[in-house]
Formats: structure tokens, C-alpha cells, sequence
């Protein structure tokens, strides 16, 4: 296989149909849910369960697949139609993907089985951070104490992402990160899946934020919350070694799910930035503002410079993810690549939306558009599943082969 | 000689200014962004501390002191308590300030009064239009005569429109030159439409339509040639930089302040040379436009033509707002991205300044 | 589909390339640029490999290979070795490509064999222009008919003029749109006047009066209304841009490597979170910019337009480039500038990129 | 004394009398000496002895001074000229700075009074880093021995501004820095004035530099170059405590050298940028490009926006200079404000003179011009004088009441 930048034609399928997706039954709400925050988006949920899931039909053209690629199509394609009520999709999620990567065969089963059923729709999610912790997940204070077959878990999680739905709809799950050793620092991080209705699970409240409003971010507190023994994922065992030694499968299965997510992460924020950058170069030209590609640099207008350089940069960022995902696709390891693009894409389209509510003047603004929205919702792409800096921290150790040691 | 020390007298209004913003502004900044009000209260105990009255002429009950220096320290002060805020608090002054420099004695005499009242009466002007690449100092709102007075036709918008006011300052394009106008809220042919915006919540604004509006002859401001309109503006530019300037200290601050608070992996975060260059970067940039600030403010105290100070200042404050709010929320990380911490709320305020025009005064 | 990986033949070339660029380029680099030429070893040792001879028709003794994305492979590991030594080595392709893709049949036989010969040939384009926001799509330089040929009145600059070359591509505008001409150096009213710039000083470098130079009607590529120089023009700007990249990635690899090895307060600078963010910065963007450039190259050899896709790339290539070499020479601090290490010249040379059009072909 | 921008009459009439000098005699020496890079500019060096040292003749103006912020001025308009023949000027420099605040009365005599003098020329140096030791003063290997009534050095110092002139022209001095005890660290380095011509200081080469080539950057040797016990600067008795402590004369005075020398070196800085700027907008005026201050963004041309950015951005790095300058004349510590004013100016600049070469095409690119040679020596300011990074670290440990242990 060449270097190629033509999408495969099941991939080009799914661009156009969750693209028309994101036109017709995303946009619409746009404005709505994010007023209304917490509100639950029941008509965009349904939806998707009936008709999102599984992908547009007939999927079936021969020849190569595009493989992440195509996933990162998807992601990009919503997010282009709403980042919220895309985070909103029933989905396992970042939760699914640790029962994935870490679980066995019956967890998987277990756990997995509704998103696939003919029921009401159901969300998974993952609580790692706590209000005390940020970055660091070694200092994890949810407790995990094993009493007879079941494990009590004791603590408060911030900041999950459709914890709240995961956490009330039949069927979901939350993976908790919670240790079951403090002295052993992060070989005592284990995963847990507590699955909706639990007792001892309740919400603690739903964050207010700047931008994804209508996306469920959730604090959950676990009160003696009892999970039978069969939940833990990976190995029980406590290995009384640095973070991420070998076998301490609980951690290195999460770490892995960065991996894998962060390309997603990375086309979502790029959707946003396309919303944005495209909708610019649509009112521009409706207003008759000329935008060239061959013009000296001293004869260029700054907001012609604008828009070149916001495609660019937009277009690097998509690149990078799409090199991400690609070398999943050949069986790579993509730790630097997925976290190159990451960074890139979460900054480029907190830039670039910036930039767009500026050049659109009063109206870029002003609530009457949903320009203001995506610069809103662009920002969290630099924050969260690893901030900007977490980003450039893992690019710096990868070229520098460093240790977390060497270069904290 | 050069020097950057505020006087004594200079120093004591900042202070004073800076312990109202702290005690009275800042508490209630969440609050009124939330609630898409301003707060009476906090509009009723500024005015009580007279810092629009200090500025009006002494003939019609005010201080007399209209120094523009002095002005964009207060500013600058007002906003690091809240940006919505500040503008709801000085917008007085947008009434008040043009009259007292460039009214008419019938004009001052009239409207002036007003302001140096018991209760708090806000003011607004209209310069700012909508529609892409639109020219404040070239209104395409026009002005004709009529017979002994004028009418106008055009649209505005992020006008600030507080409860209790009843006049704006409209500009308008006249044969004589661009002009602005003095509107009573309720003219026939005027319509007000409330506004949502990313930012200033706090602070209730309207696109304005005038459609055959009416006023007499003595609405208008001496038109000076355009000069007026053009000496509004430079000062309003100036006010809205020191603003900016607030806005990005006040994230500046609070980003320094959860650094040094909030650990990670066993120490405060601020020891990260990551965070502590951030931090850095983000003084020097301010310092930078705050100085810029004054030097616009001490060209327009002289007299003399400050169009391009006004404009290198507020291309400084403006860019400078909007980098160190979005890097506070960076350092706040997801804490930053919640509006339970302020620095989203002055990003969005901050990246306002890429529009705002006549929303502030010196 | 999707994929970023290249064919196992361009991996080929990309190492040998590469191991050309260590081995023979980059020890010669500092060296060439002090004494202001390039190393007419390495311009024949490179000959020899058959990087430009790769590209003509094999009707003409060439390899056939027109892929422009193998062209940015090779050039961006050459650049990495040097640019101005680059420039010199790909120069043959500033004629020879042109006519390969777009000349007649004439032209073809005419010049191209000259450029398989056992001996290193140059070529060199014309086609920027002095004087301020010149655009090298719009050329001021004009050629009239006169009788059966053309009569040539203009003037250019960084026009690349290596010795022993006889030819010159000059861009001009005619009646049918703007076309190219196969000038000789010696023609009468050319005159060439040595540049002296502030990189790429190992790559000679002219200043072109032309007054009132003849050439004949076969002299003109065919213009097809323009198109053929606005192809060309592209062409240029995705080798100017993946030359970019080269520089960046050399400079970038020169700080890490220094990074690691330096040592101050006890350990190794990269292990500074300033340093390795910065580190980490660079290499996002070099990558990303290669990426455009490939993307580029790719829609050139598609075929399609891709006027957008090299305006692009060049734009973040240019930057690039700049940014990177310029963040190295900070890494190196004293050292950074210094003579005795490269980002300073990598700085240099990257700089040129604001300028620099049809210095390369792909 | 209230906020002003209001040069006084003294500081009016130094501007303009060195802005002539920089005009009239060092421009059209830039070229020449850029190229020789090794040359002696003879005339520039005669001429400013001659006519520079003394400031403007009748400098009587009654009223207010500017003091320090005039000194800065004076930078900023001979760096206008050229940086490079700023740096040859025939000062005592940083070494005479070191011997001002460190030296003894009987020192300051012996050393400064020849540059008062009616002799040939003398320079001054500074000689701190070594080949090994970068900003990290700590691992300086030089030694001096105490052997009878004599210190013996050993060791070698590069990147002396000026190294060359100050150890060859008799009446010069080298201020060298040196370890007496290396197990005391910091607490061990003592600076020793080694005179012109001493035996065992020699010159080891001269920098090829990016810029500033005029400038005189040498290394320089010592082999047992004894200086006699009375040119130590300050006391002999080593304290084994960390850097910087209460009495450790000899480093503090040289790190307040440093608060004092970076509001001019960034005024220098300023003047280079400057020069760049005055030029490009020279430039583009002879070529009818408007340039307007009160035109919206959206219909501002991109060099519009560069010119007025750059404008903008030179003028806050000359007030943060002026600031730092001002805070001396009021005897106020100003460490911050002198690194925020250096880490600003450095970065300024190069960026400015950088996008003038860009801004004015192959023009700028080319050596017929001026302006490549300026975003060479710009860059030369977010180095000496403590990198950027070094200034930054100043900053932070200061908004963050850090010591260098806590922030390092």
C-alpha cells in the first residue's frame, strides 16, 4: 500500500451518511441542548441507537477498508454536527474500550452484550479522576477492599463523561479506578465495573461547563458500593513495582485505551474546527470576501491569511490523526503518533474557532449563530483524555527516550 | 520625565477601587454571568462611590476630573473584578463622558444632572454595527436633515441597555460628517431587540433598529468635522484596553493562585517548568499592555491625535486578554473548563474585545 | 485507502537518499556556506546517483519516474543534509523536468540529454521577480512576438546560476497568457549580477536584467493559456515546501541531539520541561507540515489542480521551518549562535522559504 | 512625579545627539564590518572615543533626569546603528559594572580611571561561562589558587564580549570568574580582575557568529595567570552555604550587575528591532501600501496587521525597559521588571526583524539591504545576557516567591 490520501469507498459512505447525520438530526438541536445543559436530548439519542449504531447500511462495497481511519471519519463527521450530543451517543465508550482491552471473554460478554441488543439505549463510562487528583493517577484515593466475593468500593469520581447516564440506565456500567493497596502507589490501581443501578453508586451532581453542555459530565460517589469479585478487571494480584512495569494489566490495559482513543478524541476536535472553519468560508464568500491561493504574501488581506493558515493547520491536525489511526490499522505501536495528534488537533481548533468568532465580528459573537458554541466546545479538546500538556509530556518522553522518571 | 508610578491620589483611587472590586464585584461575577443580569446593588453602591460623577464637570455636580490616565487605572481595576460588570458600572459614562467633553452647555445642562443623582442611572451608546467588516469610525447609519432636526436610519448592535436608562448615544453618518446623536430610548421608529452573546453576560445589550427616527437639532453633538465621533471612539479604545488588561490579570492571578495550591505527583503544580514559564509569559504580556494602556491614555490626557496609540494598545490588550484567559483555563485543566472557576468566563469575556466598540469610556 | 507509508521501493530511495545526505551533504555543509559555493564533488557525486536523471523520459535516457511524491521524499532528505546544497544537486530538474513534463518534442530532444550525460549539468528557473508583492504567477517581465520569435524584457532575481550551465527558464508574460522560454545564458541583453543573500549562500545566485532578448518561437514551452507555468509554479512550491521540512526536521534533530548531551545543573537540559515541550512542539510540527506536503505531491501526481493543496503545504512548511530552526538555535543558546553548529544556517536558509519561488522542482 | 512618556529635555537632546552618531558614523560601517567580521573598526572605535564617551556637550538643561531610562535610550539609538559597533565601544562594560558594585574605592580607582582618561582606548570584560558550564555558574571550572600574595588561574572562558580588546589593549581588564574552593559550589566563586597583557591570559579564538559579527566574542585562555590578592573583588572568605546567600559579595554583586545591565541589553534589543521596523515602514510607504490604525480587522491588509503588531509589540517591550530603567532612578529592586523587560525585548525583536525580511520580499532576503543583518544580531538578545529561558525562570521564581531550589 502506497502513500494514499483517498478515502476507501466504504469510508467515503460513511463520511457522506453521518454527515447528513450531523446536518439533519444533529444541528438542529444544537442550540437547544446547549442552553439547556443538562437537559436530556431524547430525540438525537433514540436516533442514533435506531439508526446511527450500526453504521449506514449496505456496507458492503469490496475493496480496502480504511480501517481507524474510517472510525476517525465518523467522529469527525458528528463532531462536525454537535461535539456534545456526540459524546451524548449510547455507547460502552472510553468503558467499553477497558472491558475491551483488560476484560475476559465472559466480562466481555457480560458487559458488552446490550449495546449491541434491541433494548433501550445504554452508555458506558470510565471514573478515573477524583477531585484531589488530576493528572496524577497514582494518587487515586477510591478504595477497593475485598470482603468475601464482592469488592467495596469507597470514594468520589469527577469528571466522567456519561457517568450520569452509565450510572441510571439499565444495562450500563461505570469502570472505576480505585486501589486496592495504597502503599503499592499505582500497582495497586485496579478497574471495576459497576454496572448501572448499583447500590452505593448515586450521582453527586453534573459538572456546569463552558462548552459540551449537552454532554452528561458527571460526579459519582460510591458509598460502600459492593461489586461481586468477577467485576475486577485484570489480575487481582498487586505488583509492588513503579507504574507501568510489565503484567500490571489493569493499568497498562487503560493506557492502551488512550492510545486507541486518542485519535478519536483528536478527529472530534477537528469536526469542531471544520464546523467552524467551514461555516467561515461560507459567510465570507457569501459576502464577497476574495480568498486566494496564489497570491504573494504581500498582497494577501490578514483575513485571507487567516483562512489559509486555519486550513492548514486544521488539515495538518486531521493528517496527523489519520497517521495515528492508520498505523493501527498495520498493528503499530502509535503512542508518540496518537499523542502528536492530540495535541496538534486540540490546540489547532481552539485556535482556529477563536479565530473564527473574531473574524466574523458582532455575529461570531453573538448566540444567533453557533460559531460562539464550537469555540466553546473546541476548548475541552485541549483538556481532557490527557490535556495539551499531558500530550507534550508523552511526545517529549517517546523522542527523548526518557523515563516518566527522567522527565516528569 | 519618564516615569510609570501612579500619584499618591492616583494610587489611592486604584486602591480603593481594587478592594470594591474584590469585596463587591467579584463575589457576585458568577452569579449575574449565570443569570444574565447585573446586580443592582453592586450598579447602586459604584455609583454611590462616585467614579462616573468624578468624572463630570464640577459646573454640573461631578469632580471635573476627566483624565483618562486616571480613568483606565479604575478600569482596569473595575474589570479584574468582573468584565460585565465594570461596563454595567461605567456605563454612565457613555452618556455622561462625550457631554462633558464635547456637549453643548444646553446638552450638559439637560443631561447631566442625571448622573450625579442618588440612584445609579446607567447610560449607552450606539457605534457598533452589525454586518460583516462593518466601520465604526465610517457608520452606515445616516442622518438627514429635516426641517429644523434630523432623522435616522440604521442598525446597531452590542448596545449595552440597562434597566433605567433612557438615552443613547447613536452615531450616524451626516453631511457634515460623522456626528452622534443623543436618542431617548422610547423614539418612535426605534426598536431595541435583547441580545445573547459568548460573553458579558451580566451586562443586557440590543441590536438597535432606526427606522425614521426623529430627534431635534440639539441631539446632535457639535460634529467637529467627524473629529468628535473619531475622539469618542480613541477613548472608548483606550477604555476598552485598560478592561482587557483587567480581564487578563485577573485570570492571570487565578491561574498563578491554583498553581501554586493544586498538587500533583507530590508537589504544587507551579514547580512544573511547563506551568511556571506559562506563568511567566503571562506577566510579561500583561505588564506590557498595560503600559501601552496608559501610554494611550496619557497621549489622549495631552490632547494630542492618539488613533495609533489607541490602536496599539488595543491590539496588545486584546490579544493579550484572550492568550492569558485561554492559558489560564489551560492551567486550571479540567477544573478550567467548569464555570465553577472564573477563567472560562473571562475567555469568554475577553474574546469579546475583538469586537466591542463604545462599550466602555475614559 | 488511507495509508502513510511508503512503497518499499521509495524506502529505498528515502535511505539511500538519506545516506547520501549524511555521508556526503551535511559534512560539507558548513564548509559551502563559508566559502560561498557549493562542492562541485558532491553536485557530480549526486549526478552519479541519478536523482534528477531518474525523473526525465526514458525516450531520453532518464528513469521515467515523474512521481512528485517520490520528488518530495528525495527532496526533503537532501535538505536535511543542506539546503542550499540541495538546491544545487536538484537544480538539473529546473529544466529538465519542465520540458520532461510539458515541452515539445524538440525541446525535449533538444535539452535533455545534456542532463544524462557522465558529467553534472544545472539548470536553473527564473521566474521570481524584484520590487515589492512581485507575483511570480502575474509576471512583469513580457515577451513580444518579433517577426518569427520573441523579444524578452524584464527582470529577475533568485535566480539559482550554478556554473557550467547554458540554460535559463525564464518566466514572461505573453499575449496567450503567461509562458516560460528556454533563454541561453549568453544571450544578448541578459545580464547576470551575482546576489549575495542571507542563506543558501553555497547555491550562486543572479540578479537577470533581460533587454530586448531574442529567442525563437521553439524557445517557448507551450503556454496552454497559462497553465503550463501556473503547474510549474505549484510543482516548485510542494519541492520548496518539502525542502522546508528537511531543514526543519535536520535543525529539530540537531536540538534533540544536543538536548540529551548537554549538561547543565547536573543532568541533561532535555530533562527541563521547557526544553522537551519544545522538543515535543517541534516534532508535531514537522510532521504535520510533511504530511501536507506529501498530500500535495500526491494531488499533483493525481493529476487535478492543486493550487490549494500547495498553498497550504507551503504555508506551514515556510512556518515551520522558521519556527523550528529558530527554537533550535535557542536549544543550543551560545552555541545556537555560533558558526560551529548548523541551526544558525538552518535558520538562515529557512527564512528564505518567504521568498523563495521556483527554486526546486518536483 | 506622575505617569509620563515625556523624555526630558536632556534625554531629548541625548536621543537626538546619538541618534546623529548612529546615523552618520555607524551605518555606514554596518556592511563593512559584518563582512571583515574580525576587523577592527578603527574609526567607529576613535570616533566614539573622541566624540562618544563624554554624551552631548551641554547637558545643563535645568529640570528633571531620566537617569537610567536615558542610558537606555542612548542603547537603544547606537544599537539602531548597529549593534555589533555598540558592542566595540570602549567601556569597562559588564567588567567595569562587576568592579563598580563589588570592588573596593582603591579598586574602582585602579581600574575605571582609564577609561576617564585622555589615552588610547580601553575595553572592559566579563569573563563567566565556560565551555562546559552554560547558564549553570555553579560548574564553573576555573580555579585560582592562593600562592603567597597571588592568585594563580587556570582555566578557559568563552563567549567574552569583547574578551579580545579588554586583554590586549593595555589600561583594560578581564573580570574572571573562578572557583577558589570547588567543594563549596557556588559559595567558592570569587571574581578576579586580570589585567591587560598579564601573563597566562591569552586569547584562544574568536567566535564566527550568526550575528553581530563586528562584536569581539573570544575565548580566553588562562595558563597560571597570576594577578596579585588586591584584585579580588570582594572578600576572600568562602562560605559553604547555597547561592546567593547574605554576604556572598562577590556572586550578589555580579547577579546585581546583571539586574542592572538587562534593561539596557534589552534596550538594545529595541533599537535593533527598531531599525528593522523604522525601515520596513519606510519602505512600504516609498511604495504606497497604506497603513491605518482605525480599520476594522476584516478589512485590514496582512501587512496592515504585521506593521501595526510589530509596532505594538516593540513599543510594550520599550516601556517594559523604560519601567525596569525607572524603578533604579527610584533605588526600587527591580529583578523582576529587568528579566520581564529582557525576556520580552529578546523575543520581540527577533520575531520583528524576522517578518521585516519577510515583508519586504527577496529584497529583504538580500545583502544589498540592511535587514537581513539586523534579524541576525536581533537573535543575539534571547541569548546573552541569560537566555530567554533564563529570564523566564527569573520571572516565575519571582510571581511564585520561589527559591531556585523550589523552581529549578
Amino acid at each position: 500500500m502506497p502513500i494514499s490520501f483517498d478515502l476507501a469507498p466504504n469510508s467515503q459512505k460513511a463520511r457522506d451518511y453521518f454527515h447528513e447525520m450531523a446536518r439533519s438530526q444533529m444541528r438542529p438541536l444544537s442550540r437547544r441542548y446547549d442552553d439547556e445543559e443538562h437537559g436530556f436530548p431524547t430525540e438525537w439519542v433514540d436516533y442514533y441507537w435506531r439508526e446511527g449504531r450500526e453504521g449506514p447500511p449496505d456496507m458492503d462495497i469490496p475493496g480496502p477498508s480504511d480501517g481507524f481511519v474510517q472510525v476517525c471519519i465518523q467522529a469527525e463527521e458528528l463532531c462536525w454536527g454537535d461535539a456534545a450530543l456526540y459524546l451524548r451517543i449510547p455507547s460502552p465508550a472510553l468503558g467499553g474500550s477497558a472491558v475491551a482491552s483488560a476484560g475476559t471473554q465472559e466480562q466481555r460478554e457480560r458487559f458488552l452484550t446490550p449495546f449491541r441488543g434491541e433494548g433501550a439505549p445504554v452508555w458506558g463510562a470510565m471514573a478515573i479522576t477524583e477531585p484531589g487528583a488530576g493528572s496524577d493517577t497514582a494518587a487515586i484515593q477510591t478504595s477497593a477492599e475485598l470482603d468475601g466475593d464482592e469488592y467495596v468500593l469507597n470514594g468520589t469520581k469527577i469528571f466522567c463523561t456519561s457517568g450520569e447516564a452509565a450510572s441510571q440506565h439499565e444495562g450500563g456500567f461505570v469502570v472505576v479506578w480505585a486501589t486496592v493497596d495504597r502503599s503499592a502507589g499505582r500497582g495497586g490501581i485496579k478497574a471495576f465495573v459497576v454496572p448501572a443501578g448499583t447500590p452505593g453508586m448515586r450521582l453527586g451532581g453534573l459538572e456546569k461547563k463552558l462548552g459540551i453542555r449537552a454532554s452528561d459530565t458527571a460526579t459519582l460517589v460510591f458509598e460502600n458500593c459492593r461489586v461481586p469479585r468477577a467485576n475486577l478487571l485484570g489480575s487481582a494480584e498487586v505488583k509492588k513495582k513503579k507504574a507501568g512495569s510489565p503484567g500490571d494489566k489493569g493499568f497498562k490495559g487503560a493506557m492502551a485505551t488512550f492510545d486507541a482513543s486518542r485519535p478519536i478524541v483528536a478527529a472530534m476536535a477537528v469536526g469542531v474546527g471544520r464546523a467552524a472553519l467551514d461555516f467561515t468560508l461560507e459567510m465570507l464568500e457569501a459576502e464577497g470576501v476574495p480568498l486566494r491561493y496564489d497570491a504573494p504574501l504581500q498582497t494577501q488581506s490578514a483575513v485571507e491569511r487567516d483562512l489559509i493558515e486555519m486550513q492548514a493547520e486544521l488539515q495538518a491536525a486531521r493528517l496527523l490523526t489519520w497517521r495515528a489511526a492508520a498505523m493501527m490499522n498495520r498493528g503499530r505501536p502509535n503512542s508518540l503518533e496518537a499523542s502528536i495528534a492530540k495535541a496538534k488537533a486540540g490546540l489547532v481548533v481552539t485556535r482556529i474557532t477563536q479565530k473564527a468568532v473574531e473574524i466574523l465580528g458582532p455575529a461570531g459573537y453573538s448566540k444567533k449563530l453557533l460559531v460562539e458554541k464550537w469555540m466553546r466546545d473546541a476548548k475541552i479538546s485541549d483538556i481532557y483524555e490527557g490535556t495539551q500538556q499531558i500530550n507534550q509530556l508523552i511526545v517529549a518522553r517517546r523522542i527523548l527516550e526518557y523515563s516518566s522518571s527522567m522527565l516528569r | 520625565m519618564i516615569d510609570f508610578e501612579p500619584t499618591e491620589e492616583q494610587q489611592l483611587i486604584i486602591e480603593t477601587v481594587h478592594q470594591f472590586a474584590s469585596q463587591e464585584i467579584r463575589p457576585r461575577a458568577r452569579e449575574c454571568d449565570e443569570s444574565h443580569e447585573p446586580s443592582q446593588e453592586v450598579l447602586q453602591l459604584a455609583h454611590e462611590l462616585g467614579l462616573v460623577a468624578n468624572a463630570i464637570d464640577e459646573a454640573h455636580g461631578g469632580g471635573g476630573e476627566l483624565s483618562a490616565l486616571t480613568g483606565v487605572l479604575v478600569a482596569e481595576e473595575l474589570a479584574w473584578g468582573d468584565l460585565a460588570l465594570a461596563l454595567a458600572i461605567l456605563s454612565p459614562a457613555q452618556i455622561a463622558l462625550p457631554l462633558s467633553l464635547y456637549g453643548t452647555q444646553d446638552q450638559k445642562t439637560r443631561y447631566l444632572g442625571a448622573f450625579t443623582e442618588d440612584a445609579f442611572r446607567p447610560g449607552s451608546m450606539a457605534c457598533l454595527e452589525p454586518g460583516y467588516g462593518a466601520n465604526p469610525f465610517e457608520p452606515r447609519t445616516r442622518a438627514r436633515r429635516n426641517g429644523s432636526g434630523w432623522v435616522i436610519d440604521g442598525a446597531k448592535c452590542l448596545v449595552g441597555w440597562l434597566p433605567g436608562g433612557d438615552t443613547v448615544l447613536v452615531s450616524a453618518a451626516t453631511e457634515a460628517g460623522a456626528g452622534a446623536f443623543l436618542v431617548p430610548r422610547d423614539a418612535p421608529g426605534l426598536r431595541a431587540t435583547p441580545e445573547r452573546n459568548l460573553g458579558i453576560q451580566a451586562l443586557p445589550s440590543v441590536e438597535l433598529e432606526l427606522s425614521g427616527v426623529e430627534v431635534p437639532e440639539a441631539a446632535l453633538l457639535p460634529v467637529a468635522g467627524g473629529a468628535t465621533l473619531r475622539a469618542l471612539l480613541q477613548r472608548s479604545r483606550v477604555a476598552l484596553a485598560a478592561s482587557a488588561v483587567g480581564v487578563a490579570r485577573a485570570a492571570y492571578e487565578i491561574a498563578l493562585g491554583y498553581a501554586k495550591e493544586r498538587e500533583a505527583f507530590g508537589a504544587p503544580i507551579a514547580t512544573k517548568q511547563a506551568i511556571a514559564f506559562k506563568l511567566a509569559d503571562m506577566v510579561i504580556e500583561v505588564d506590557g499592555a498595560r503600559l501601552l494602556t496608559w501610554e494611550a491614555a496619557w497621549q489622549l490626557d495631552r490632547g494630542g491625535d492618539a488613533t495609533r496609540e489607541a490602536c496599539l494598545a488595543l491590539q496588545q490588550a486584546r490579544r493579550v486578554s484572550l492568550e492569558v484567559s485561554d492559558a489560564a483555563v489551560q492551567i486550571l485543566g479540567g477544573h478550567g473548563y467548569t464555570r465553577e472557576y472564573l477563567p472560562e468566563q473571562q475567555l469568554r469575556n475577553a474574546r469579546g474585545f475583538a469586537c466591542f466598540e463604545a462599550l466602555a469610556m475614559v
